[in-house]
């Protein structure tokens, strides 16, 4: 982490003056050929940029200024946020800065702080998520994966499945069964490992769309230091909740959607599809659906800039922007006919048009991080209050 | 005022509409079609007294002089429990034109009017169904010395049967004239049609009706500009009633989920009707997020095409939103629903009468398209 | 029942021929103005056509001819389905001739035969139906009217609800419980029940229409002959069950949706939105929803011309019947605009439209009869064999 | 035939067909985008000595003779593997259109080789996405003594990547012609894309193609019909595949739903996942009555008008459908349902593509408009 950096105190800046330094910054340094990816980075791509967002501080927005983050409020960090889709930034394996650094700066103890944060910063550790199970996926709770404290190790037997990016990853943060006498959600706790521990194997699982996106990780007596238990023994699965409140904030944003729309326009305006009423029914029905997406999330945005915690509604947002996404993908498909059966990208008008991946990558939004049916079980619950 | 004040403010507002609320009975909307009293004229003045008819009408003519997002916590807190008297029609739609009104005598006594509740106008500006175009007129306006005489049909007129006289908009060799004609005026005769909720739609025939100047309320490009902002600003407020009518009928309906039992358990326990209900909620959510931004938005009082854009998201979402939760409202409660004795069946009717009323769903998506999508894509 | 009636053999005539007379019959003979209703008729409206078929012996087509009806084969009678909707006939207090009859003929003995059938045919008797009750709608086994056997008589406490037309009937057959300490759906029976019985009261129920279609039939203390029990004691449910199947077939026909898309034709053209292409696509899948329909019905009535039983699997066509003819119903209110908000029929082009009867009509049927839920928990455990 | 004796022969086409399909592995489909062997030609003689290839073929050309419902058979039985031979483009698409050539030793020749397998023929007639217009064709035919010179581009081109030659439709100043191009013909190159289900898509480019008269197929209005009629032929098979396609889909789905648990339950026991199912199955269950109907109307060979009606009705239900179904089968499938290795993903993929090909569900609803509902509400 650089000294300058934190020395810079962005919450005393003007909205406005913020908001022209993070454009600035954002379309002078960020490689153009990565912008509006439809689909996440790999390391490999993504290290470049890791690296000038780390040198100027800029990694970590909401980690607090002492651990080497920018310390921004929520209004600022909204700032940030928005100027980063606004530049069609893509997806890194961040993992550790969104999902270990702000577990450890809240549950951790400081030897954990210590250790890992400035190696996310680095880039020298990049972390993957070990929470679903072959037999425990939509039903987290019910995982299997049990680590004995022997001496002073844990030792992790089982298998973690559905693990984003894992054949890149240095470290791993699993959910572990701790206590099998208590209820399902007790008796989880939270550890970190390092991927490098022997017993650790992988098994690369291809996704629909032939990319190497997930792994199968195998824990054969993993040994992992009690120094790396995060929070007390058994109180894993509160951790984990806090967390996946704000991961569906983050997939409910209409960014992605929003890029796939990107792709309609060039086909229509080719295809002469702007002169079809029928055509611009649906197109009209989705760019209005989409601005309403827009502002169901405000309304959430709004909620962190405040200050105010996120509730279980914050769901609805997941399960509308996921629906949105997948009828905006079918509508490509639709609209573009015999094109709409190609697999690769298209070039219509001089244009190049994408119009099978947002087909492939608005499907899993609907079942990670809970699925759909998931989400609307718990706005049942816990927002509706409908009896079991 | 500070943004705390305005919350406070809105709270107090927000709280008496919903004291107010709490003593109006369903039985007389039940009626409604059958007694045709759509408007209570010892209630109107109970409402005008409280200031709610002159929410948006300026402090120096008695109003209030307030915002579209304080007109719409009255809307929608009346809207729920379905309160027939025209307050969008009057305090908004026709308000709005009077207050743009260039004839300043009339304008005046108009408003001084409509805020004590002692004059009820309507206003008479559509003449074909399906169309949100306020400046595409066929009543003509024909200039004689005095003033003019008006000729023409004006249809799909609320608040009609109760009004004290309407603001008639008509073409002329000058541009469009919008004339205030008194109930009774020689030539003017008004006839119904039921809607389904029991209010009634007017129908206005003029025939060779006699306008003095006096009564030229406003001419040409102001005009047609003021009938425009009144309808997107109607919209907005119509809007806020859908959100009050979707938000009452799936409380009525999840409390019945809560408790109506069949085959030994309660029927919100089954997940099919679970799932159902959240997606319910999720469009009731969503209409208020949205409502919420285009308020926000027209408050700012933006250019005509900011301003349609907006009333048109709001009224295409909260009037899909209403019809979809209120229909689904009667088939989750079974046969129950489909009895008169059900009071959602009444937040049907109403969220059917207000769906077509300024525009349904489709004009509105069809004119956001016109001005947002097709003017861009066509570069 | 004519004599006449009752020495031809319609079963050995040519398709041909006996569709002829029937079309004949049934344009010369029944009144115009009750033509492509779309609501049930009153008895009164009723009674003098079908007094007009009785005389003619055309009443109760699918009765053995034995018992009065006209004995037909299934391939002619679908033919007389097929004309009666053809001729937009409308839908009569029937539920003597297509419940009672059938019930009696197949599971009833001689004498019940002989007391009721003729007073049907006659029309001195028109009947209603006694299934659901306030709390036992969809959950119909779990019904709660009791009857009890005393001396000759069972005594019949309770109520039923949703009883169409109860006020113009002169006769009840009603579901009982004859044993309460059986499981739910044995312990029933089935029982006959004369209307001015003393202990019976009626409630009327105005529909969402303001129309007197319902009622609700109060039993104090109602005593029925024992000989007015059909089937065995405790052995009403088979009878029920079986009877729900063909008011399924029924419910599932294509010909109320068709009765309410004649009102979209003139609205569309009245209004120019044949030139108007989104349009264009809303009323061409509709049109082409109800053709598949047409094409899934048929399947059905083939079953019942080859004398092939009706199962669980029909509970399909009345699902996807009911939610085609809402569609429709709120594509007509959408097109209709302004017009579409009207309560009564409007006039455009010098033609009569009614726009807002058919959204009416169209909800009852995912109620009635087993809710469109219901149908889909039937389809889920009986024919997909999905577990509990 | 009697209707029992066809009865019978069905069931024993259809029982040799899924005796077939039994020995058929998904590895082969599964690797398709590298392998690019859509095309085992030992297979596709095996193929032929079943007779399939050859159902709709003359017996007096070594074929059938039988009826589009016999063919239909066959395709959704291979489709529930999902087979990727050419089957409905060579011997539906292809076949109908030399069938109803008017060169007779053409032909033959090209029948005969067809039916043997030891020729595989591809029809190329598109030039334009979205469009089913057969006869509105931009390649030129510019005659000489010996025949025609051809040039143009033909797109989408099913089953060509192992093609021996093609069939392509042409303008000339005696009409439409249909020329056979053998493959490697000087001036004829051929290019590729990917499909979903990686198979290939051909765009035929030809420049100064020289056709001697000897492979003229058909010309003039005969071309042009027996092009329509193919297409619509070919339209109803590629339904009959999706109607497999679905049914495969569904039911691999039905038994994930029987056997996988979570929160201690068979994932099939939760009410929203079974309603959602049941709606499924009344999608598939529809597309089968439907293409049972079209296929009756088809094989008593209507008008044009007719038969291109049923023909858009099979394929726009069973697209739909289809696509349904088997994205809802990924969806059902969780995770699992999102990998290579899970079947469901592949019988999205070729249901993508047959969605596609021979025109989507929008295409053949606009057609069915066209013909069925506008030119009535026109009068």
């Amino acid at each position: 982490m650089s000294a300058t950096a934190q020395q810079i105190d962005y919450n005393a800046m003007s909205d406005e003056d913020f908001r022209k330094q993070a454009r600035e910054f954002f379309e002078n340094e960020y490689p153009d050929e990565l912008r509006f990816m439809p689909r996440r980075l790999s390391w490999e791509e993504s290290k470049p940029w890791w690296l000038t967002l780390s040198k100027k501080g800029w990694l970590a927005p909401n980690w607090p200024v002492a651990n080497g983050g920018m310390g921004l409020d929520p209004a600022k960090l909204i700032i940030y946020w928005e100027e980063t889709e606004r530049a069609g930034i893509g997806r890194m394996p961040d993992q550790g800065v969104t999902m270990v650094g702000p577990t450890l700066i809240r549950f951790g103890n400081d030897e954990q702080r210590a250790k890992y944060l400035p190696k996310i910063l680095s880039g020298d550790n990049v972390w993957c998520q070990g929470y679903s199970e072959p037999n425990a996926g939509s039903d987290l709770a019910s995982l299997r994966t049990e680590a004995v404290l022997e001496g002073d190790h844990y030792v992790i037997n089982g298998s973690k499945i559905w693990t984003s990016m894992a054949h890149n990853a240095t470290n791993i943060y699993v959910l572990v069964r701790t206590d099998k006498a208590v209820k399902q959600q007790r008796g989880i706790s939270f550890l970190l490992v390092d991927m490098k521990t022997p017993g650790i194997t992988l098994r690369t699982i291809k996704n629909i769309a032939g990319g190497e996106e997930f792994c199968q990780v195998f824990f054969d007596n993993v040994r992992t230091h009690k120094d790396n238990l995060v929070g007390k023994p058994n109180e894993g699965w509160t951790i984990a909740k806090g967390l996946l409140t704000y991961e569906r904030l983050n997939i409910g944003s209409p960014r992605r959607p929003l890029q796939a729309f990107e792709q309609l326009d060039p086909l229509a305006r080719e295809l002469g599809l702007f002169n079809d009423q029928g055509f611009v029914d649906r197109y009209t029905q989705l760019k209005m659906d989409l601005n309403d997406l827009g502002s169901l999330y405000q309304r959430y945005v709004d909620k962190v800039r405040n200050g105010e915690a996120l509730g279980p509604d914050i769901s609805m947002l997941k399960v509308f922007a996921m629906d949105t996404y997948q009828r905006l993908a079918e509508l490509l498909l639709e609209a573009g006919a015999e094109y709409g059966a190609l697999a690769d990208e298209i070039t219509l008008g001089g244009k190049k048009i994408d119009l099978m991946t947002p087909f492939y990558t608005s499907r899993p939004g609907t079942i990670y991080g809970g699925s759909n049916e998931i989400q609307r079980n718990i706005l049942s619950k816990y927002v509706l209050q409908l009896p079991n | 005022m500070s943004h705390a004040d305005l919350s406070e403010h809105r709270m107090m507002l927000a709280n008496s509409v919903a004291d107010f609320a709490r003593g109006v009975d369903l039985k007389r909307v039940r009626r409604l079609s059958e007694s045709k009293a759509e408007c209570d004229r010892k209630l109107w003045s109970q409402m005008a007294e409280l200031g709610w008819l002159g929410v948006l009408v300026p402090e120096d003519y008695g109003g209030m002089g307030l915002k579209l997002a304080d007109m719409a916590i009255v809307a929608q807190g009346l809207a729920r429990v379905l309160l027939p008297e025209p307050l969008t029609a009057a305090a908004v739609l026709a308000a709005r034109v009077i207050s743009d009104g260039s004839n300043e005598a009339l304008k005046s006594k108009l408003l001084e009017g409509l805020v004590s509740g002692d004059m009820l106008p309507a206003l008479a500006w559509q003449e074909a169904a399906g169309t949100l175009d306020t400046g595409n007129v066929s009543a003509q306006a024909t200039p004689f010395e005095g003033g003019f005489r008006v000729n023409g049909t004006k249809k799909f007129v609320i608040g009609a049967s109760h009004a004290d006289g309407y603001i008639v908009s008509a073409d002329s060799a000058r541009g469009m004239q919008l004339l205030w004609v008194p109930k009774n005026t020689a030539g003017a005769t008004i006839g119904f049609d039921m809607l389904a909720d029991g209010r009634q739609a007017g129908t206005l025939n003029l025939k060779d009706v006699t306008v003095s100047k006096d009564n030229v309320l406003n001419s040409g490009a102001a005009a047609t500009n003021s009938v425009a902002c009144a309808l997107d600003h109607a919209a907005a407020i119509a809007s806020a009633e859908l959100t009050g009518i979707m938000g009452r009928s799936l409380e009525i309906t999840l409390d019945y989920l809560k408790t109506r039992v069949q085959f030994g358990k309660a029927i919100g326990s089954f997940q099919a009707l679970q799932h159902r209900a959240v997606d319910l909620y999720i469009q009731q959510e969503l209409s208020g997020a949205v409502l919420n931004d285009v308020l926000t938005v027209l408050d700012e009082e933006p250019d005509a095409k900011t301003r349609s854009a907006a009333a048109s998201r709001a009224k295409a979402r909260c009037t899909d939103a209403a019809l979809l939760i209120t229909r689904q409202s009667i088939q989750m409660h079974g046969a129950i629903g489909f009895t008169e004795d059900c009071d959602v069946g009444l937040y049907v009717k109403r969220a059917m009468t207000l769906a077509a009323w300024l525009g349904n769903g489709t004009a509105h998506r069809r004119r956001y398209a016109k001005t947002e999508i097709l003017e861009g894509a066509a570069v």
